[in-house]
């Protein structure tokens, strides 16, 4: 099977190149055919190769397509290399991107830009595949810079409305600029081990590196700049609300389950180098504490519902680099996984309501659809139960506490990060169920059109069903103490080394963490369900309403890099549209046109003039004789 | 022998094509079609059978005839693998030419033509000359006819931007022959043997002080015909004001010949005095890149952006030659030609909406993915093939580039890797402007038909294969690089080993032998 | 023959022929100018002749001989062309030959 | 011999000086006759005795009366001396006189402040010129032949008038 | 003079002989055609005549003349460049002056004189061959009596030539005073000693460069050149610009050889200022002309520049560069005026820009020629005059003046600014024609075309293959005795 792994993402590359360039010929079903048929075997290929996998556990398939160049030594190719942790994400990939296409089919029934849409899902998850499965830096980059083709893409599908655009823009110059960052460290690397294999460096950068050495330090960091590019975290986290302009399955797929998810994946790849920076890894841990809070606040504040998604998935990914910070790496894949599942589901749901609502975004205007809408409510709630960790039921709680308790039982943990985690679950369940609340109990604001059949009913189902179980295959060891998950990830990703003093306070922070989550999905019930007064009361406080508005705009990031980066940029560029330089030259010619226009005037036409010419050079001859 | 039946081919076609025209108006187009052609097939074969003679000398063919013996001119014609890309290009680039102009050109066809052909009949020749005195006279030679093609088929400024082009292009030429003439005595006085030959004069021995000015004369040639950033000014004109073929072969073929002479010329005869250089020509280089990108980012005219693109696109030449390493140039070789397709195309796109819209102002234009999807996706792909999307041959080159440019200086590099971001704004807008929002003016844009996707189907295909597996045109290039490098030191890496994987499992750490080797060199040289 | 230094005969062919060319320069009528043009090539002739018999040669007088061929030469051509131009312009005025400029 | 060059020289000088300062044409000839013939006494003096007369012959005598009958053609009359005197003013006359005696002052500089070598002048008789004119500079005289053919053929064409013209011409000065 | 000096003065003689049939036939029978042929005839004789001398080493006739190899080649270039324009005459004043005949008898005795001029030793025989050409000269560029600007540009240039003549001869007798000699080899062994050279002698040469500059139409001196090739008719344009001047230089490189003047400081900085400023003013006063006339004017002021920095290289290789420069120059200048001869009308040249307008669409193959010739005197390469300008550039590098150098390289610059103005207007859309051409008879148009024709193939021939014509000069210029090269 390990002879097909090019087909994985060889798959959606063909669906894609063929819908481009038949695509406005092909009928409607072929179309869908294709599009959601190559992701889906695609699929299936990995869920048999997975199987394969688990069973022969070898250290890693490697296939080697062709040799992409070799200039100098400098020879990357493009080859696949699957082990454990790609595989966790070409499962996501896959699997989660086949459901999305699947709901697709149904959402963007209606839309003329079928094809364009899928052709663009399509590369998306053959970009996507390239990336998690290359076997050089490089090629990881090519799928890097492919998906941030395809979200530009994707975010500006409806390119009529210039604010689709301009998010669009936004999301890709922004992740470039991580990308930049990433690139420099690419260059270093190369410098230092003349490759850009990963599993070369991966060996080599222990021999050449002492913990802590200073470029082992700044190309940690310059590979993390490329992760917070494109895994939204501070400070670039500015274009993932934005890109919510897209339509919502793309939100799903892109933003949520798989792309933004890169970075958590960059770093996890390289965690070796991460091991050798600590001061970069404690970044990563800060970042992601940091990011995790302040995304949260902003999620408390939206009332566009996908916005509110798009801030949480922010504050998820903030948990993810909580984990990688502190060295549990196989937590934060395990928190991937699960983020991947019921944050998908979260979306589809979203995009269900939204279909259902003639495209109305903001929860302000719904409400009541509890009973309009069962299938979307109760899977809706599952997910919205497993994002604010729901103790023991949800799988988000065992992913998530996982990380709590890592915090600070690992080796690199602090009181501080776990505070803020802590803080940061509170926060989630407030806004997770604010949206439930809001949006499904209380009065129908606004008509319920369009009722989801099968194409959307069955990926929320089988998502709904995974957020819930899917915890289950990693369970904390004084509860049940299940590990499938960081066992199969154990031969690539080293296991947190744990202080042991802390193992008896471990169901003392899981009940901790369980309260906190629980009395945030009181705290919403209180304000938007049981006593409104205290909502308006809110509303009337001064104070409550500018951190309101503060948090609301995303804590002003964006209106700073306006003032401090675009304005001073497109000044400069707006002044100097006639190119000052240009204008040195024109200089140059006034100057000649001048000289010229000067010595024009001699050339006056008088006879005697003429011969005074002559006789002002004998003088000058003669002059010139005397004097030397 | 057939390096010169090549220049002769072209020439006599752009006779043929304006004598024709008496007979028939459209003959003009069929018979330069052929020749080009004919020409690109020919070079064509000449690559295909150049396989085995590649690895034991840079030169594939030479042609030495007397020409002025008096004063040591030979008609000295040699192809190396550097020359034949170059070639390639050329001919490929000018047949597209005359498809775009197809319909585009309606009056003068026979002189069009045979301008056309002319230029392409200068520039292969400076891809050829192995004579100064020749390479000047080629270089000269593409002048006119150029000047020609954008003073008589140009939009509403041409004679300006004719004017600015020739001017400025001649001064910098004139520089470059005293260079030439200084080396040609320096080299005369020390062996008694006058000759323009580039075989003898590569072994001239130079003051450092001679060599600084000499190298400064042939600089300014290629420097303002790359452009870099204080002389790139006729550059936006001339693009903006030619019509399509013109701003092709302009952007294709013509800035190309500045980065070929600034590697088969200043590189291997002043390896002392360009060692002293490299950091300004990088600062150039850099400067170009930012400032080239800032200006087209404010740019409403469609061809004028793209002209200023190029600018930003030319920064990473000097920067990637002035790194004499040969990832650097192999990344400028590659960038020669993936900028010669990309830009190239985008004028061919401009060129396309022009004819349609006869407008380039992109204030004007909008929301056309909805009317001209195909259009709209070949813009995408050299949107983003111009911005350095992986996969597209763009980016290759500038990898290499700044991969070889950050060997040779780290902070340089940095900045210039902000030119990519710079260059996402200004790509995305072109892409913005044109094809996404709203369709303001309610334009009905037909789409491509099969004569232009004939145009740009072999591009995309181009670019890709040149993302996706440049190895063949590195292959060719790579003998013609290490010759130019040979004055400055041995290749820093020897040649690494085939990785040998069989199974399907990697063995890692097949490559730890080269790169410690690397290291070592690395860190000796610091 | 003479003692008269060269010097002398040099500096009195000089002022004549700085004499000449000042009336070149202030005079407008265009007879008044190739008066003064012979006024110069005369000048140049004493020179020659001072020269000639400085160094006891007859060189010096066979050019004075060529000049007064060629000033004569001169004038007539000159005057005829004087004459064209005072039937064309009615003036001697050489200002008012002035179509030409720039 | 030497006062009379000096005093020969002076008189050429300010017959010149004359010649250039008067308004009317026939006075600024006479005067130019006199300058010629102060020249003749220079040669004189100087020996070259053949060229004093040929100075009288032809400068003096021919060329100037060439220049009287061109005069007497054109018919000038008492406006046009106002009209000379209206063109000398100052503002013409002062630049190009200070830079003709900038110049006369470097001549005079470089003429006094050589050392040029000392040979006693010589008499040439019309003899030694007769000889050398005919002798080495046989050549010569047949190019101012050709020069003399030039210059005939040219005065002929440009002079030549058109009957009309002539005409006209006669008309015109017969009617005043 | 003996059978043998007979011999070498053939083509002076042919010429003479030729003038003097032209009077004869004159005098008898007034016929355009006749003389016109006598005219090419003798040119073509004179020419032919020079084969015969086969020169070797230098023929003397002392004093005044030398007849070697440097003289044959400047002989020759002058009858050739001479014929080629009594060829393009005959299409111009048969449709413009009843009395056609004289002209022809002046340009030969114009032509004699500069053949004269680039064949004498002595100071007599360049003071005669000057005055030859120059006398001859008044009356043709005053010939169209009719046109006031031609008896204008015909004034101005008496008064002005017989004014620097005037100089040039009072510097001749400083010379004279100071040496005792007027013969050029003479001169020279009378300072070959001096380390440097006593004032008056330098004063004589200064006073000489006056009215050679004035010949060349270098600044300061150059003043007339603008007003004179607008006002004489286009073929006497033509003459000025390349046999007036070419006998001028010609005669300016054998005396500057002779007496070694760059061994002076003095000498060679003002040839160096003159040239520079030649070479600036020319160009600026060129750039908005709209005269193209008056524009050539200004850009022969510019080439005379040009020309003085190879001379001023002082070299073997400077005189070489100097005489191939002057025949591509002469190719081209003759083409040039002869396109503007053909495409006048009765009433005046065409000189205006505006006269060019849609050229290139209206008469493809005039505007095709005058373009070459544009170009060549740009020196863009495939033109002769490309080859002439490197020429200039490598003579130039080789004695290391940069100063000059570079000063010409900023030149081509400005120069082909306006020169492509010209080719500009040339293929702007056509217009009606402002002025349209005297239909000449067939036969004469065809010969016309052909003689411009075959000047643009000689001046491609020359840009494209060099060797021959270098191959010619060097062999020729062998027996040119230099005294002393740097």
């Amino acid at each position: 099977m390990a002879a097909f792994l090019w087909l994985i993402p060889a798959l959606p590359f063909a669906g894609a190149l063929l819908l481009v360039l038949l695509g406005s010929r092909l009928p409607r079903a072929l179309v869908t055919a294709i599009g959601v048929g190559s992701v889906g075997i695609s699929a299936a290929i990995t869920l048999l190769l997975g199987f394969e996998y688990l069973s022969e556990r070898p250290a890693f398939y490697h296939q080697e397509l062709w040799n992409w160049f070799n200039v100098a030594g400098f020879s990357p190719s493009v080859a696949f290399h699957l082990d454990a942790l790609s595989m966790v994400f070409i499962f996501v990939i896959t699997f989660v991107g086949f459901l999305i296409h699947v709901y697709s089919t149904e959402y963007m029934a209606d839309d003329p830009d079928y094809t364009r849409f899928f052709a663009c899902m399509n590369l998306f998850v053959g970009s996507m595949l390239v990336l998690v499965l290359a076997d050089n830096m490089l090629l990881l980059y090519l799928g890097w810079e492919g998906v941030g083709l395809c979200s530009y893409l994707l975010i500006g599908f409806w390119y009529k409305e210039p604010a689709n655009g301009y998010a669009a823009r936004k999301a890709f110059l922004i992740t470039r600029v991580g990308d930049t960052a990433m690139a420099i460290g690419l260059f270093m690397l190369f410098q230092t081990f003349g490759t850009l294999h990963i599993q070369t460096i991966s060996t080599e950068a222990v021999q050449v590196w002492e913990v802590g050495t200073q470029l082992a330090v700044i190309i940690a960091f310059l590979l993390l700049g490329g992760a917070v590019g494109k895994s939204g975290q501070l400070p670039l986290q500015t274009w993932l609300p934005d890109a919510m302009a897209g339509p919502t399955p793309v939100s799903a797929l892109i933003h949520a389950a798989t792309m933004v998810t890169a970075g958590v994946y960059l770093i996890a790849r390289m965690h070796v180098l991460f091991e050798l920076a600590p001061a970069a890894q404690m970044a990563v841990a800060v970042i992601g504490a940091v990011t995790l809070l302040l995304a949260g606040c902003a999620a408390l504040t939206q009332y566009d519902l996908k916005r509110v998604l798009a801030y949480s998935t922010i504050s998820q990914i903030g948990y993810m680099f909580l984990a990688l910070g502190v060295g549990a790496w196989s937590a934060a894949v395990f928190h991937f996984m699960i983020h991947g599942f019921f944050k998908a589901l979260l979306f589809l749901c979203a995009g269900a309501i939204i279909l259902a609502l003639h495209h109305e975004q903001d929860m302000r205007r719904m409400g009541g659809l509890q009973k309009k809408l069962p299938v979307v409510f109760w899977t809706f709630l599952i997910g919205a139960a497993s994002l604010a960790a729901v103790p023991l039921v949800s799988a988000g709680f065992y992913s998530k506490d996982q990380i709590l308790w890592l915090q600070l039982a690992g080796e690199n943990g602090s009181i501080w990060l776990y505070l803020a985690a802590l803080l940061g679950a509170f926060i989630t369940s407030v806004y997770t169920f604010r949206m439930v609340f809001l949006t499904f109990y209380g009065d129908s604001k606004t008509h319920v059109g369009h009722q989801p059949t099968l194409a959307i009913r069955l990926p929320l189902i089988v998502l709904a069903v995974l957020s819930l179980a899917g915890g289950f295959i990693e369970l904390p060891h004084n509860f049940g103490h299940v590990v499938l998950f960081s066992d199969f990830l154990s031969p690539i990703l080293p296991a947190v080394s744990v202080v042991p003093d802390f193992s008896r306070y471990e169901w003392m922070l899981q009940l901790l963490a369980a309260t906190v989550s629980l009395s945030g999905i009181f705290i919403a019930y209180l304000i938007y369900l049981k006593k409104p007064d205290l909502r308006a009361s809110i509303h009337r406080s001064d104070t409550a309403m500018a951190l309101h508005r503060f948090w609301h705009s995303g804590w002003g990031f964006d209106k700073l890099y306006d003032m401090l980066l675009v304005r001073p940029y497109v000044f400069l560029a707006k002044i100097n549209k006639q190119d000052v330089i240009d204008s040195f030259y024109t200089f140059i010619v006034r100057l000649s046109e001048f000289f010229h226009l000067l010595f024009a005037r001699s050339q006056n036409g008088l006879l005697r003039h003429y011969v005074m010419g002559i006789v002002v050079g004998a003088i000058m001859i003669l002059t010139i004789t005397i004097l030397l | 022998m057939i390096l010169l039946w090549l220049i002769v081919l072209l020439l006599a076609g752009g006779v043929l094509a304006w004598v024709a025209q008496r007979f028939h108006p459209a003959s003009p187009r069929w018979i330069s079609l052929f020749t080009l052609l004919a020409a690109l097939l020919l070079t064509l074969m000449l690559w295909s059978n150049t396989g085995a003679s590649l690895t034991d000398s840079a030169w594939l063919l030479r042609l030495e005839q007397p020409w002025v013996p008096q004063w040591g001119v030979g008609f000295s014609l040699a192809l190396d693998g550097l020359s034949l890309l170059m070639l390639v290009l050329t001919f490929f680039l000018g047949l597209l030419a005359v498809l775009i102009s197809w319909r585009e050109i309606q009056h003068k066809v026979g002189f069009f033509h045979f301008n056309l052909l002319w230029v392409l009949a200068g520039i292969t020749g400076v891809f050829l000359a192995m004579d100064l005195f020749l390479f000047y006279f080629f270089w000269e030679v593409m002048l006119i006819p150029m000047y020609f093609l954008i003073g008589i088929w140009g939009h509403e400024n041409r004679r300006y931007a004719a004017y600015k082009f020739f001017l400025f292009t001649q001064a910098s030429g004139l520089l470059m022959l005293l260079a030439i003439l200084g080396l040609y005595f320096m080299h005369g006085n020390q062996t008694g043997t006058f000759t323009f030959n580039y075989f003898e004069l590569l072994n001239t021995a130079l003051t450092p002080q001679a060599a600084r000015w000499l190298m400064f004369g042939f600089l300014a040639a290629f420097l303002v015909k790359l452009p870099v950033v204080p002389f790139h000014s006729w550059l936006p004109d001339a693009h903006s004001q030619a019509p399509t073929a013109g701003s092709v072969i302009l952007a294709g073929l013509l800035l190309k010949t500045g980065a070929y002479g600034l590697l088969r010329f200043v590189l291997p005869l002043f390896p002392t005095a360009t060692v002293e250089f490299a950091p300004y020509a990088m600062l150039l280089g850099v400067i170009g890149i930012i400032y080239g990108a800032i200006l087209a980012f404010s740019q409403t005219d469609l061809k004028r952006l793209v002209a200023y693109t190029s600018v930003s696109h030319m920064g990473f030449v000097i920067l990637g030659v002035f790194a004499f390493n040969e990832w650097a140039l192999q990344g400028v070789v590659m960038q020669m030609i993936t900028h010669g397709l990309s830009t190239g195309a985008l004028f061919i796109l401009a060129g396309f909406l022009y004819e349609r819209l006869h407008t380039r102002d992109i204030r004007q234009m909008g929301g056309f993915w909805a009317t001209a999807p195909k259009m709209a996706v070949v813009a995408l792909v050299f949107v983003m093939a111009s911005l350095g999307l992986p996969g597209l041959g763009n980016f290759i080159a500038e990898f290499l580039t700044l991969v070889g440019a950050w060997q040779a200086n780290n902070w340089l590099t940095v900045f210039a890797t902000i030119g990519l971001v710079l260059a996402t704004a200004y790509s995305l807008r072109i892409m913005q402007k044109i094809f996404l929002e709203k369709n303001l003016e309610q334009t009905v844009l037909p789409d491509m038909n099969a004569r232009e996707m004939l145009i740009a189907a072999p591009m995309l295909v181009l670019i890709l294969w040149l993302g996706l597996y440049p190895q063949p045109v590195l292959d060719l290039a790579k003998p013609a690089i290490e010759a130019q490098l040979q004055a400055y030191n041995t290749p820093l890496v020897p040649e690494p080993e085939e990785p040998s994987i069989q199974t399907a499992f990697y063995l890692p750490a097949t490559d730890s032998v080269y790169f410690q080797n690397l290291n070592e060199a690395f860190y000796e040289r610091k | 023959m003479s003692n008269i230094p060269m010097e002398a005969g040099l500096l009195l062919a000089g002022i004549l022929f700085m004499l000449g060319m000042v009336s070149v320069m202030i005079r407008r009528n265009i007879i008044f100018m190739l008066i003064s043009v012979e006024i110069m090539l005369n000048a140049a002739g004493l020179a020659f002749i001072v020269a000639g018999s400085h160094w006891a040669q007859p060189d010096g007088q066979i050019m004075f001989i060529f000049i007064l061929t060629m000033a004569a030469a001169e004038v007539s051509v000159g005057l005829a062309l004087i004459l064209q131009i005072y039937h064309q312009l009615k003036t001697l005025d050489s200002d008012a030959a002035n179509f030409m400029k720039g | 011999m030497e006062t009379t060059f000096y005093i020969a020289g002076a008189v050429a000088v300010i017959a010149t000086i004359l010649v250039i300062m008067s308004y009317n044409l026939i006075h600024a000839l006479l005067y130019l006759v006199v300058s010629f013939l102060a020249v003749a006494v220079v040669f004189f003096t100087l020996g070259a005795t053949f060229m004093a007369a040929l100075e009288v012959i032809i400068y003096a005598g021919a060329i100037v009366v060439l220049i009287i009958f061109v005069i007497m053609m054109l018919n000038l009359t008492y406006e046009d001396v106002q009209q000379e005197r209206s063109w000398m003013k100052p503002s013409v006359w002062i630049g190009p006189s200070i830079l003709s005696f900038v110049l006369l002052a470097e001549l005079v500089y470089m003429v006094v402040a050589t050392e040029a070598p000392q040979t006693t002048g010589a008499a040439i008789d019309a003899k030694a010129v007769g000889l050398a004119l005919y002798g080495p500079y046989m050549l010569g005289v047949q190019l101012c032949g050709i020069l003399l053919m030039a210059g005939i053929v040219g005065a002929y064409h440009l002079g030549r008038q058109k009957k009309k013209v002539v005409h006209r011409f006669l008309e015109r000065s017969a009617a005043s | 003079m003996n059978a043998n000096d007979f011999l070498h003065l053939m083509p002076l003689l042919i010429l003479t002989f030729g003038a003097i049939m032209n009077m004869l036939v004159i005098s008898v029978w007034r016929n355009h055609k006749i003389i016109y042929v006598i005219t090419a005839m003798s040119f073509l004789a004179a020419f032919g005549s020079l084969f015969e001398l086969q020169v070797q080493g230098a023929y003397s006739i002392d004093p005044l003349l030398v007849i070697d190899g440097f003289a044959v080649f400047y002989m020759g270039l002058v009858l050739l460049t001479a014929l080629l324009i009594s060829m393009l005459s005959y299409a111009y004043f048969e449709q413009r002056e009843e009395r056609k005949e004289e002209y022809y008898l002046l340009l030969i005795l114009s032509t004699l004189g500069a053949c004269v001029l680039v064949i004498s030793t002595h100071f007599a025989s360049l003071f005669l061959g000057l005055e030859i050409l120059s006398v001859a000269l008044y009356a043709l560029i005053a010939y169209l009596r009719k046109r006031e600007r031609s008896d204008e540009g015909g004034i101005k240039y008496l008064i002005l030539a017989a004014f620097s003549s005037a100089f040039l001869l009072f510097g001749m007798a400083l010379v004279y005073a100071s040496t005792g000699t007027m013969e050029f080899a003479a001169v020279a062994i009378a300072i070959a000693g001096l380390t440097e050279l006593p004032l008056l002698l330098l004063t004589g040469f200064g006073m000489m460069i006056v009215g050679v500059g004035f010949k060349l139409g270098v600044v300061p001196f150059h003043m007339w050149t603008p007003d004179v090739y607008e006002g004489a008719p286009a073929p006497v344009t033509a003459f000025i610009a390349t046999v007036s001047k070419g006998g001028m230089i010609g005669l300016l490189i054998r005396f500057f050889i002779e007496v070694d003047g760059f061994r002076y400081p003095v000498l060679v900085l003002i040839f160096t200022i003159i040239a520079i400023a030649s070479m600036f003013t020319g160009n600026l006063l060129a750039l908005q002309q709209q005269n193209v006339k008056r524009l050539l004017a200004y850009s022969s002021i510019a080439h005379m520049g040009y020309l003085l920095v190879a001379f001023l290289a002082g070299n073997e290789m400077g005189v070489q560069a100097v005489s191939f420069y002057l025949v591509a120059y002469f190719i081209t200048t003759v083409g040039a005026f002869g396109i503007i001869a053909m495409l006048s009308d009765k009433v005046r040249d065409a000189e205006q820009l505006s006269d060019f307008k849609g050229l290139l669409w209206r008469r493809p193959w005039t505007a095709t020629i005058f373009i070459a010739m544009l170009l060549s005197l740009a020196g863009i390469p495939l033109t002769g005059g490309f080859v002439g300008k490197f020429y200039i550039l490598a003579a130039g590098v080789r004695t290391e003046l940069w100063l000059l150098a570079v000063s010409l390289v900023i030149n081509s610059v400005i120069g082909l600014y306006y020169y492509i103005k010209i080719i500009a207007v040339m293929f702007q859309p056509a217009e009606e024609a402002t002025i349209i051409p005297y239909k000449l008879q067939p036969s004469i148009y065809v010969a016309s075309m052909g003689t411009l024709t075959l000047l643009t193939l000689l001046l491609i021939g020359i840009g494209v293959y060099p060797t021959a014509l270098l191959q010619l000069i060097s062999t020729v210029l062998e027996t040119f005795q230099v005294v002393a090269y740097r």
